[in-house]
Formats: C-alpha cells, structure tokens, sequence
C-alpha cells in the first residue's frame, strides 16, 4: 500500500491550484504541492519530494538521507575493521 | 477535366469503402495495393522459393493480430508492429522470413492519411526484414466497432533442413541472452496512452529480430532456442520455456538491462518491468560454450549493441524461474496471472 | 542522489544483516522460539518478498504480515456497492488499479467492467477530477481506498471541486486509519507481538506520536521505516536492539520523509472533510471501533454515500467471507498462509477466494507469488 | 478440493485474458487449443506436404478478415465463415487447401460459451474441408473496443503443376455458372440484424467449396477461372473476371437462381440481389464445350445441387456487364459504388 | 396472385410493345420528331432504366424524367441542416438510406456518421419512434423526406408520439407535394411535354383529381401508372392512346392500388399534422409556391424545426448549387444527362456533383449506372 | 421514391396500435394499419396490401388485378389471330 516514491519538482505548472511538474527518472507527472508548499511555489523547483496518488506529500530531507547513508557506511568499516581484526587473530591463532 | 486526382479521394473512411464494391477497390488501390502487391488479380498469392523444396526444408507458419493503442506511438505504429511480430515469430523459430498477409480491419471515420502511414510503414519494415506482403483484406466496420485499425499479419517462412530450435531442446547449463533493454514497449505505450497522464521519452523497441537470429545461428551453432519477448515480456518467456524444457532457469536481478525511464514508470505505477510487453526484444539459449560467440555477435548488430547475459539454465524445479535479487535473495518469478495493473495506494 | 538505489546497497545489506544476526544471537532468539516483529505496513510485506529479505535474515525473526494493506481489509459487501454504482449509467467509476481485481461476491470489479460498466483505472483522484470536468453530463465517482496516506488526496480533491463548483464529483469514502486495528491487535490475547515496523508513508502525514501509546500503553517497540531494502533491515535491526536492551520506544529510520509531527496541511484537509465513523468493518477482523472515515455533512454534496444512498452507512449489507477462507487467523499472524486449507488450491492469485490473495501485498499473494510453490510443497 | 474444473472458469472475456500471462494461457488452453492444435509448443507451425516439393508446384496464400454482425446466424457463425471463407479463397484458385492459421479480437466482456461454439463450428468446418489450424492468436480488447469477436484467418495450400487458373484466361464464348441460390448470406444477415425489423427464414449459404471446385477441376479441366462470390456480390464478381480478362460478360436475368424469400427481402428494400453477399457461392468461367460436364458433376455434390448457368462471355467492351431483363431489354450491371443502401422513400 | 411477378410477364410486354410500336407510328413521332412523355415519379425512371424499357421502346418516344425523386431535389441547404442536427451530441439521427450519400455543402450523412455522427438508417418512422422509446436520455429526430405517399408514415408517427406523451420524439420535416412541380413545368415556356405518366404511389394517397388541372387547364393527358414494366407500357400506351386521339384526360392505370379519391385516413392525418408552407426551395428548380410542408404549432413539441432552430423556416441559409451542374436543366428535360459537361468525369454516383447522379432514381444516376459507358461514350 | 411492395396480412399483433404482421414472399415485418382499417382489424387478414414505410397504405383490388391482367391477354391473343391472319395474307400473296 502506500505507493510512494521520490521525485524532483522541475517547474510549477499552475500556481493558483498549486501543480507543479515532478521528474521521476526522466518520468514526468504534474502533481499537487499543496502539501507541501510554504511561501513563494518556485522554491519548490529543485527540490525532492515524496510522491504519492499525485501528490507531493513531503519534502525529502537530503542531509538526512545522507545521514544515514553515511552511518550505515560506518558500520559496513566497522564490521570489516573488526573482521580484519579476527582474521588477525585466526591467523595468529593458525599458527599456534 | 476533375481537379481531383488518384484513386482514394475521401479523408476518413466510410462504411461505403467496406461494401465490395468500387469504394473498397479505390481504398485498396489508392491505399494498400500500391504499398504491396501492384500486380495481384486473384484473391490468392502464388509462389515458391528453391529453399522450400530441398529435402528436409519446413515450412514455418505463423499469425499474430495486432491491437495496439494508440496506433501510432513514439518509435513505431501498429503496421511496423505488425511486420516486425510476424517476421520475429518466424525468425525465432530459425525460419528464414518469406512471405506475410495483411488483414486489415478498420473504424468508419479512420483517417486515410492513417492508414497511408501504416501502410508506408509496414512496407519500410518489410523491405528491411527482406519479406514480401503478397496478399491482404480489409473489412471496415462502424464506428465504436473497433479501435481505428486492427491489423492481422500471418507469414511463411522456410526452416533449412536440419535446423531445429525448440524450447524442449534447453538444457541444464544454458546461458539466457537478451539484445537489448527490457520492456521499452510497453513503457512507451504506457506514456503514449496518456491514461496516467506520465510523460517521457521513452521509444518502443519495436525492430525485426530477423538478421539478428541468423547471426546468432551462425555464430552459436548449437542455439537451443530463442523467442521474442511480447505481451507478458521477458518473465513469461523464460516461464514457458522452463517448463516446456522441464528445467529451471536462475536470472540476475542486477544484470537485467532497462533503460532508467523504464525503472521510473515501474516505480511510478508498482509495475515490474519484468512484464512489461516489448516488441523487439529477442531472448536466446545457447550452450553455455557458445554465449561468448553469440554475444559478440549481437552486439556487432544495432538491434543486439546491448545484449548481455541475463541467466541461466539450472537443474530443479520443473518450470521454475527465479531471480537473485541485488543482495543475494531469491524470488520466484512466476507468470502473470491477468494483465499488469497500476498498483498505486 | 536519487533516494531509491542508494538505499539497495548490497554492501550496506551484508553489513546490516550481520548485525541482525549478531542481535538475534545476544537476543537467544531461534526458528523454533523466534522473536515476531509486525511489519503493519502492506508496501512492507511487498517489499521484503520483493527483495527476499526473508530469506536473508536469520531464522530466529518471524514475520508477521499486518494488516495494512487496504486491499486486503476490504470487506466484500464494500466491493460489491462498488460495483453496484458502477453499475449505473450515468456514472463513471474511478478506482485505483489494486481494487480492480478483488472478488466481490459475485463479481470483481474487472469482471463487472468486463460486461459493460464504465470503470477507469486512474493514477490520482486528481485525475477523476479531471474526468468529472470533462463529462458534465456524467456522474465521476472515485473510490477513496487507502489508509492516511491516500485520505489527504482525496480531501484536497473534494476541496478542489467545492472550489470549482463541479456537481458530478464525489468520493466513495472507504478510508481507514492504522491505530485502530493495530490496538485492536494488541488487545487479542491470541496474539504475540515483540515489535513493530511501522508504516512510513502513513507516518510522513500523521507523525509519529500516534504510535506512543504503543510503547507507553503495551511496551512494544516501533521502527517507523522506508521502503527500500536497507530501510527495512536497519528498522529491523533497531527494533531488535529496543527488544536486547529492553527499551520500548517509537524510533524513526524513515527520518528524511517522515517528520515527527506529520503533515500539517494534509491533517488539516483531511479534518475539514471527514470525520470518524463510529465503527468500521475490516477483511478478516471484524469491526474495529473509529478505524474507518466518512464526509462531513457540509461535503454531502461530495459524498458517494449520500448522494447515491450506499455504502457502510446506508441499511448494513454485510456479506459473510467465503467458507473455508482464513484470511482473518493470517493477518493476525495466528496462521502462516500455507497453512491455510485453500491455499494454492481453492485460493490462487487465479482465482482468489480471500483478499489476502488478490493484491500482491497480500500475505497469502505474496507467500505464493514469491515463495511460490515452495510455500504449496511446504503446506503439502 | 476445488469444485471448479478445466482451465478456462470465467463466463466472460476480461481484459486479464488479454494479458500475456496465466489468464491468457487458460483462455488459449480452455478454448482454443483443444480444438486446433493440442501440441503447438512454439509460435509458428512446422510444416510440410510432398505435394509442396513437386517441381512445378506452387503454394498459394490467402487471407480475410471476418467481422460479421450478429457473430451467431442462420446457416452458421463467424468461425464458419472464417474457415470457408479462406478455404474458398484457396479453392477458388485451383489451390488444394493444406493449413490455416486463426487469429482472434475478442471483446471485453465476450462469453466464453461464445467463443466455444465458434471454435467448434471452425474445427468442423476445417475437418469437412480436409484442412488443419496450425497456428493462432488471441487478443483481448475494452469493451467498445471491438464488436465481440473478430476473426481474421489465413490459408495455405499447393497448386499442383500445370494448374493455372485465372480471371485472365477467361475468354469470348466461355459460359459462366453458379452454384446454386444468389444472395441468401447477405439476406440472413440483414434479418438477423434486426435493423429493419424483418424477419425471414433464410439461411446463409455459409460453405467451403473446396470438394466442389476439385470435382469442376476434374470434370472441366478446361475451366478458366473461379471466384466465390462474397462481399459485393455476383455483380462484382462478373465486373472483376470481365475487367481482368478484357470481355464483356451478358448474363440473363431469368436465369438467376434465388430463392423467394430472397427477392422478397430485395423488393422491401429497394435492394439488387446481384449485390448481394454471399459466402458459399461460386461463380466458375468454363469453355463452352466443358459447360455441361461441369454442371453434371456440380450438381452431384450437395453444395452444386442448383448448379446452373448465369450467362456467358461476350464481345464488347473491357470489363463490360450486362443483363439481359425479362423480355429482352439490357441493362448495364456497373460494380457497386459503395456498399448497397436500402432504397425505401 | 402476388402483384409483382403477374405484371412482368414477357408476353404481355411483347404485346403492349407491338400495340406502342403501331401507335407512335400512328402518330407520326419519329427519333427526330418524338413525342415526349415525363415520369414524373423516380420511381418509374427507375423501373425504365432497370427493365431497359427505353431501349425496348421505339425511338419515337422520349422520356423525360421528373422531379419526382425526394432525394434528387433535396438542396444542399438541408442536407447540411441534417448533417447539424446529426451532430448534436444529444441526437439520434434517424433516415431512410436513400439520404445517406446525398451531398451537402462539405460533406454527406454517410461522412458524418464516419466522424461520429450518431445517425442510423430505419426502414419506418416507427422504427425511430421505438428508437425514441427506447432511449428516453437521447432525442430522436427523423428526417422526414418525401413526396405525399410517404407523408402519413410522419403524421401518424407525430400523433403516435403525442398519444404516448414521448418528449423526445421530432420529425425533420422536408415533406413536398407532387402538383406544384408540375404545375411549374407546365408554365415554363421552354419546355416541350406531350403527356405524363403519374405517380401511382402519390396517387394512392391522395386519389386522380389533383391531376384534373393538367388535363383541364394545360390540355395534356396523364395516365396514373403502376411500378411493374407492365404497368409502365400500359400507361405509357394509354398516353399515346390520348394523344393520337386528341384527347386530353386523366386516366388511371394502376386501379388495383389507386382509388379514385386517395386514402381519406392518410389525408386526414396529414391535414391534422401539417400545413402548406407559403414557399420551398427546390434543388434545380429553385422556389415553388405552396409546394412543401411543415408541422402545425399545435404539434410543434415534435416539430424538429421548433425545437432546435434549424431549417427552411429558421434564417435562410441557401446555398449555391455546385458550378457546372446542370441538374435544374436536366430535371425540366432542357438537357438529356450525358450532355451535363460534368456527367461521368467531374460527377459519377463515386464523387457525385449533382443529386440526380446520387439516388438511384436520378436521371444522371439511371443513365451511368443502367446506360453506362455506352452513355458515356454518347457524351464524349 | 415511393417504394410500395405488396404484402399479405397474416396476422393483427397489436390492436391498439393497428398494428399488423405482413408477409412479403416469405420476409415478415409488423406494419401500421391504421390507414386501411375499417371495423374489425381481424378483417384485413388475408387481405393484400400495398406497403410504404412501414404502412399499409392501400387494399389491392384482387378483382381490378385480375381484370388488368385478362385484358393484356386479350390483346396479346388478338395480335396472334391478326399476325396469323397477316401471316396467311402473305402466305397467299406468296403463292402469287
Ligand atoms: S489462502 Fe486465500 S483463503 Fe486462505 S488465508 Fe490466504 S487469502 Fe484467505
Ligand atoms: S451529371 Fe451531375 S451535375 Fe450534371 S446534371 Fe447530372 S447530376 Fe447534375
Ligand atoms: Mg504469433
Ligand atoms: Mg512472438
Ligand atoms: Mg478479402
Ligand atoms: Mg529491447
Ligand atoms: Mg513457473
Ligand atoms: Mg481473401
Ligand atoms: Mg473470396
Ligand atoms: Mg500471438
Ligand atoms: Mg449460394
Ligand atoms: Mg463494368
């Protein structure tokens, strides 16, 4: 349920009824920004936003996805430092 | 003198010009005849090719009727469509292409302009494909009776002695190969149609596969099988042909080629693009010794640039499909049940 | 970035899903005595057979497919009034592709199609809006079906035709709400829950506060998640780090779409047009009190309901499920799909008999599309 | 245990059978294979007849759509005339008809029931000719999209060596004859209809003339050309023979065989019987000296029982027609304009 | 006995042809000298040129063929009215086939219903008004063309239609009477007539005596003539009969069909529904006084022409005939169709020009269709 | 124009109406009686009548038919007896 997906407001479309064009890969739909519209409409253009049934529903918040992009990055090192480590001690150990 | 020349003076098409009488031979002429076959008199082709004759030579037979809307779209219309289904379903059998019919059935108030495209069309893809249109109809019914025009091609091709593919002969080992991106067909009438308002500049990939398989089968002696990938697209071919050979087959989710506008529209509407319909997309088997050499061989073709390995035959489950997914889990690709529906809240 | 394939990073997997199985071990957790996380969420149930991320992690988790996917809970007498305004001549119903194919108890909408009735797939009510302008003369009925993540659309569009004027719009309001029936399950004493991945999409408009009393009142976990592979294992991850160390909390992974306090301009379109029915009927959980909304009077113009006297509303028509169908014990998580007497046999995508079979975020569509006939040798 | 049985559950034709997936194979598998072709694995027909590798021989092709409305008549149903129409379109030629190929346009919303009957009437009908349907198709359609079924098929089949039978051949003093009853199709179905709101116990003449023009073949092996004449009529028929062959064709109106019913549905509407459909009529052109051997044996068979002769190949003008009326005047029997409309005000 | 086969009868024609033969010769009338005879009626051209009664009798008699033939003297103007209508998209156009091909100014009935036109042929306006009952969301117009024989079937369908209170029921009325033609012709100082043979169907409707003036008034004979070739050479020997006999009167050929005062409940009805218009316009022969027909106010609800502003009594929209066409000069026998510079280049029955080469009953049509090329090649 | 074809009444189908079924060589079709009906409707079947859109506008006379018919013969016979007397005129003058 709840089909939503990620695209990019690239040009308003009719100011007064608040629609604007989103590109999902090269795939373009107007939709609805009247929920997430705040002030001037063409601030809009540029931004990601989260689509679904022909609406933008929310803004995506692109420092927090690389947030988390980042953190999980971490951990992957971590995991591999750690496994490093093991080997190191395998090793180590192999040759007991 | 009348200012008005040639034989098809009427815009659009009446139910006059489907009556049998002067009306219909002044559409066939002025329409279809001059595109096809100027000098046919009896309701009948009549020919022979040497191929046919050499002992152990078949004959391959087919038909497809063709539905598309709307029946022009970007990259193709239902007349290109219509030669390229038919020579591909002759091609893919090993069949050289001979000979197509034509049937055409068209909406009172169609544009004869229309009409003249379509025809132009599938001349262009005959001529390409190396195949004459030797025979055809047309009936024209009333409006809301069809969808502008159908258009039904059946072909005959000649099969050399010796020559056998067929999906039984599949085996366990085999490597899956298609020539290009997946499902830009249906993708581009998707958009085209305009249900969804979605826009995009996606082309079908509507393209005879014809030279293409002889270079294949030239290349890769010991192909097993091979099939265009239509309605139902790339899943319900490796479907019907893991279980025709009793066999499963293991595809790679990462190695499946799609065009990035395809992956939008799927994501757009939850559809999977390994349904999508497409109309030039050839999927073949061969021997796991002989990928190498089929693929270079493809790939020195424009229809076959991008083709790339997608799977391959494995022992188990008799008709089978799965798909390892980008971080190593499997699903099972299982045929469609009805058509692919938007799936949206 | 694009906000989808970064989130597919097999690397990004492989690291997520040992940890997983380093808190599954800390937890003690096995096949035969496994921690059960919900995912509520139908677009979660998808994606993890979609990605086979049920066979990735580790045999101590088991899945329990919630309740939340609205083609799943839909009542057959709902479809069947369906298809009765469909039916009418004058009216042009609008839908979303999912409902098309559900089994009313005669027909499904697909097949009431099939033999005359004007229905049209669209992908936005914005678009039955647009078809209502262009056919003055007849009647557009869309059918608002989705939890609250859709109810804002279909607010705003009622909205937007007031605005316009137009007397040959309305909806047919068949809108539900999460909190409902997750309470409701909480509250079955059958039931055996040790966490929650909560539904990101209902989250970015409602926040997440309306979860608290998850926590607070039951002390279970809640990950509000994404739907992408690596949102799906790092929610499961934190919900089985809230179950090792004991916490029981509303934690948000989904935090670039899902904003604590939700959608202000959807919350408050959605309180301008509906309100809370009183009671509402689920798919294989019976009626769930204030999990269902209708249009406020001063919308009635608006109203499928009113306007063509039917629906939930109207004189109750409520239609038994098919026999033999256990689509209420599955989506409570009491029975697995392939233990369903029907299943793969009396109960296909083919020809479903429960709804749980017919959309592809269906458990039972799910365990027999992507486990396939695995999941039928396993019943057999 | 599931009480439903067989592979084909639905009442009616959805969208879904149209889909390419598992909805569509139990559509084909339910209705349609189990009449045709239970063992077609590809999408082509594999094929061969000795008669095809005789030096001298050649293979002849034909195709029609078939959009007949009401689809269920008096006398037959689209699958009936789909198979005779393409068997006599082989026939007619000097062609022994060999394979058929049968593609389908369903509607939205058709009954299976429907599309049982017609398949079944195609196998009988194609059992009765001695012909097989080797290859098809089905596509699916919206409601509105299509008028219930169309069915368009095309034929193959061997001319044996030295054969050659054509409008071209037809020559001065040559005798032309029908079958038998002019018109009957074409009355059915105006009656079935409905529009008018008449009715009539007629039966369309709906037949394959394959065993008849072998047993013409046989007995005037002389015989020019043959035609059966459908759409437009006997007129068109006449008009096309004389244009191709350079002649003028007088025929005599006494000498028309129609049946009462016939000429009454005619005079209601202000209608010419010559214009007529019809789709189990032949109209053959034999050498003067063979006329009355080929109506001997005609009228031997069922299908040529009312065998007779129309009228004969004159001097004159190219492409000329003419009546002779009642009591001697003449008429000029044109080729239709469009289709014939009724004349009532 | 059937009346139909009965008058065919090769020996009776032969007769009748010896008996012609020996009175033209009576009379003197020669191939360059000829006694001219009009059918008024299409009809009878019809049955002349499908029997090739012109080329059995001698050429002593020349026929001229009369306005008589509702579709040939139809002026674009109403057609393109039709064609208005048809469009409507709340109108079901109902006609007789005989209107389909008949030109307008851009196109025909036949090229509306390609564009989109609902138009569908009827054998009866009964049929339209079943049509009417049968869709009360649609309005049903049928156009009402033709000459008296077929004017009650539209009077006694409007009184039908008011009977059963149907408000969506109107009749396009386009009705004309066969005497004002006539009369015109008669005083147009270029034409040369020796006699008529007139219309039996007309002439059963309304009876013999409004032919009295032509007898009376213009001193030429008319023999009131059934539709079988027997009928025809009867009648037409009757005329000849007259004129060698110098007598100049009303005969009635066809009394098996035709009583002498007409059908009094047909003209009742008529009478009742319709009144004379004071003038109508005529393809080729321009406007004649009292010559055509409209709806009476009293049943103006079904008067098409009322309720939809459309029509000869709404705002003139005469159009020129086409350049070059020669149909005015053909209908008065000014000129015989192959001598049209248009006939059988730039108007054939395919791209006709004129509407005497659409409906088959048309001269031009006649003579190509039945003459063909043999005309042609007179004409070039 | 005018197409008229006569027709046998087989059958009155709806009373109220003055509606009747005719037969044309076998092609039925309901036709309006209300202009040939006179007292009972019952009457007409059997009757022939001239047919026009739909209406029977017209009874044939069976009797003037006949007549018609019988007079034709009696000149075509009376051509024969003057041929044949012409013909022995001839003939005579032959033997001259
Ligand atoms: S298999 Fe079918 S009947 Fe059984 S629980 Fe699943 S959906 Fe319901
Ligand atoms: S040939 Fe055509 S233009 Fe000339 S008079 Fe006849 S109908 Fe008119
Ligand atoms: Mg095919
Ligand atoms: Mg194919
Ligand atoms: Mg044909
Ligand atoms: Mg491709
Ligand atoms: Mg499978
Ligand atoms: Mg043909
Ligand atoms: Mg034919
Ligand atoms: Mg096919
Ligand atoms: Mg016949
Ligand atoms: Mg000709």
């Amino acid at each position: 349920m709840c089909l939503g997906i990620p695209g990019q407001i690239v040009e308003v479309t009719d100011g007064e009824r608040q629609m604007a064009m989103a590109d999902v890969s090269g795939v373009k739909r107007e939709v609805s920004v009247a929920c997430v519209a705040q002030g001037d409409l063409e601030d809009l253009v540029g931004k990601w936003v989260l689509i679904h049934v022909g609406f933008a529903m929310s803004i995506i918040d692109e420092e927090e996805a690389a947030e988390t992009l980042e953190a999980l990055r971490g951990l992957g090192e971590a995991q591999e430092t750690l496994e490093a480590m093991a080997h190191g001690v395998s090793a180590l150990e192999g040759t007991q | 003198m009348n200012m008005m020349t040639g034989k098809m003076r009427d815009e659009r098409v009446t139910l006059a010009h489907g009556g049998g009488g002067k009306a219909m031979r002044d559409l066939i002429e002025g329409v279809f005849t001059s595109a096809f076959v100027p000098d046919a008199m009896e309701d009948q082709a009549r020919l022979m090719d040497a191929a046919l004759q050499e002992p152990g030579a078949r004959l391959a037979f087919t038909t497809d009727s063709f539905v598309v809307d709307p029946v022009e779209f970007p990259g193709g219309d239902i007349g290109k469509i219509a030669v390229c289904g038919t020579v591909n379903d002759l091609a893919v059998g090993g069949a050289r292409p001979l000979w197509l019919s034509a049937a055409f059935i068209i909406e009172e108030g169609t544009e004869v302009a229309l009409l003249k495209r379509i025809v132009m069309s599938m001349k262009q893809e005959a001529d390409k494909a190396g195949v004459r249109i030797v025979t055809g109809d047309t009936k024209v019914v009333g409006r809301g009776m069809a969808d502008k025009v159908f258009v039904t091609t059946s072909g005959v091709g000649v099969i050399a002695p010796g020559c056998d593919l067929s999906a039984g002969r599949v085996r366990v080992g085999d490597v899956a190969i298609v020539n290009g991106v997946l499902g830009d067909h249906g993708a581009a009438i998707l958009a085209a149609r305009g249900d969804m308002a979605l826009s995009a500049e996606i082309q079908s990939d509507c393209q005879g596969l014809g030279h293409l398989m002889q270079a294949v089968m030239h290349a890769a002696p010991g192909v097993r099988a091979a099939r265009d990938a239509t309605r139902g697209g790339v899943a319900s071919v490796l479907n019907e042909v893991a279980e025709t050979a009793g066999v499963s087959i293991e595809i790679e989710e990462t190695a499946l080629p799609l065009r990035s506008e395809v992956k939008g529209m799927c994501e757009i509407l939850g559809l999977d693009p390994l349904y999508l319909a497409n109309e030039g997309t050839l999927v073949v088997f061969v021997p796991e010794d002989e990928a190498d050499a089929a693929l270079a061989a493809m790939r020195a073709m424009p229809e076959g640039r991008e083709a790339t390995v997608i799977g391959r035959v494995v022992d188990g489950m008799a008709g089978r499909v799965t798909m390892r997914t980008l971080f190593g889990g499997a699903r099972i690709v299982d045929m469609l049940v009805g058509e692919q529906l938007p799936r949206i809240c | 970035m694009r906000f989808t394939e970064e989130f597919r990073d097999p690397k990004a997997a492989k690291a997520l899903l040992k940890e997983i199985n380093k808190v599954v071990d800390e937890i003690g957790a096995t096949k035969e005595k496994p921690v059960h996380i919900m995912e509520i969420c139908g677009g979660h149930t998808h994606a993890i057979f979609r990605y086979g991320l049920d066979k990735l992690t580790p045999a101590g988790i088991e899945f329990i497919h919630g309740p939340g996917c609205p083609v799943c809970v839909l009542p057959m007498s709902r479809v069947d009034e369906c298809i009765e305004l469909a039916e009418k001549p004058e009216v042009i119903f609008t839908t979303f592709g999912d409902a098309m194919r559900v089994p009313g108890t005669k027909k499904s909408l697909m097949q009431a199609k099939a033999e005359g009735a004007d229905i049209r797939m669209v992908y936005s009510p914005l678009d039955a809006l647009e078809l209502a302008r262009r056919h003055p003369e007849r009647e557009v009925v869309f059918f608002g079906l989705g939890f609250e993540t859709t109810t804002p659309s279909t607010a705003l569009s009622i909205q937007q035709a007031a605005r316009e004027g137009l007397t040959n719009f309305s909806v047919f309001c068949n809108h539900i709400t999460v909190p409902p029936p997750i309470k409701a399950l909480l509250d079955d004493p059958h039931m055996v829950l040790d966490g929650f991945v909560g539904p990101g999409h209902v989250s970015m408009v409602i926040g997440t506060h309306e979860y608290d009393f998850i926590a607070e009142d039951y002390g279970k976990p809640i990950v509000v998640a994404g739907f992408e592979p690596i949102d799906l294992l790092q929610s499961v991850l934190m919900v089985l780090e809230q179950i090792r160390d004991g916490r029981a909390e509303v934690e948000n992974q989904y935090g670039r779409v899902v904003p604590e306090h939700g959608n202000a301009v959807s919350k408050a379109a959605v309180a301008d047009v509906y309100e809370k029915r009183p009671t509402f009927e689920w798919r294989g959980l019976g009626e769930i009190d204030e999990s269902g909304l209708r249009v406020r009077d001063v919308y009635k113009a608006f109203d499928a309901e009113a306007k063509f006297g039917i629906g939930y509303s109207a004189e109750s028509r409520h239609v038994e499920e098919p026999e033999g169908c256990a689509c209420g014990a599955v989506m409570t998580g009491r029975m697995k799909p392939m233990h369903c007497p029907q299943f793969g046999t009396g109960c296909t995508p083919e020809m479903p008999l429960g709804a749980l079979m017919v959309s592809s975020e269906g458990a039972c569509a799910a365990y027999y599309q992507y486990g396939g006939a695995r999941a039928i040798e396993a019943a057999e």
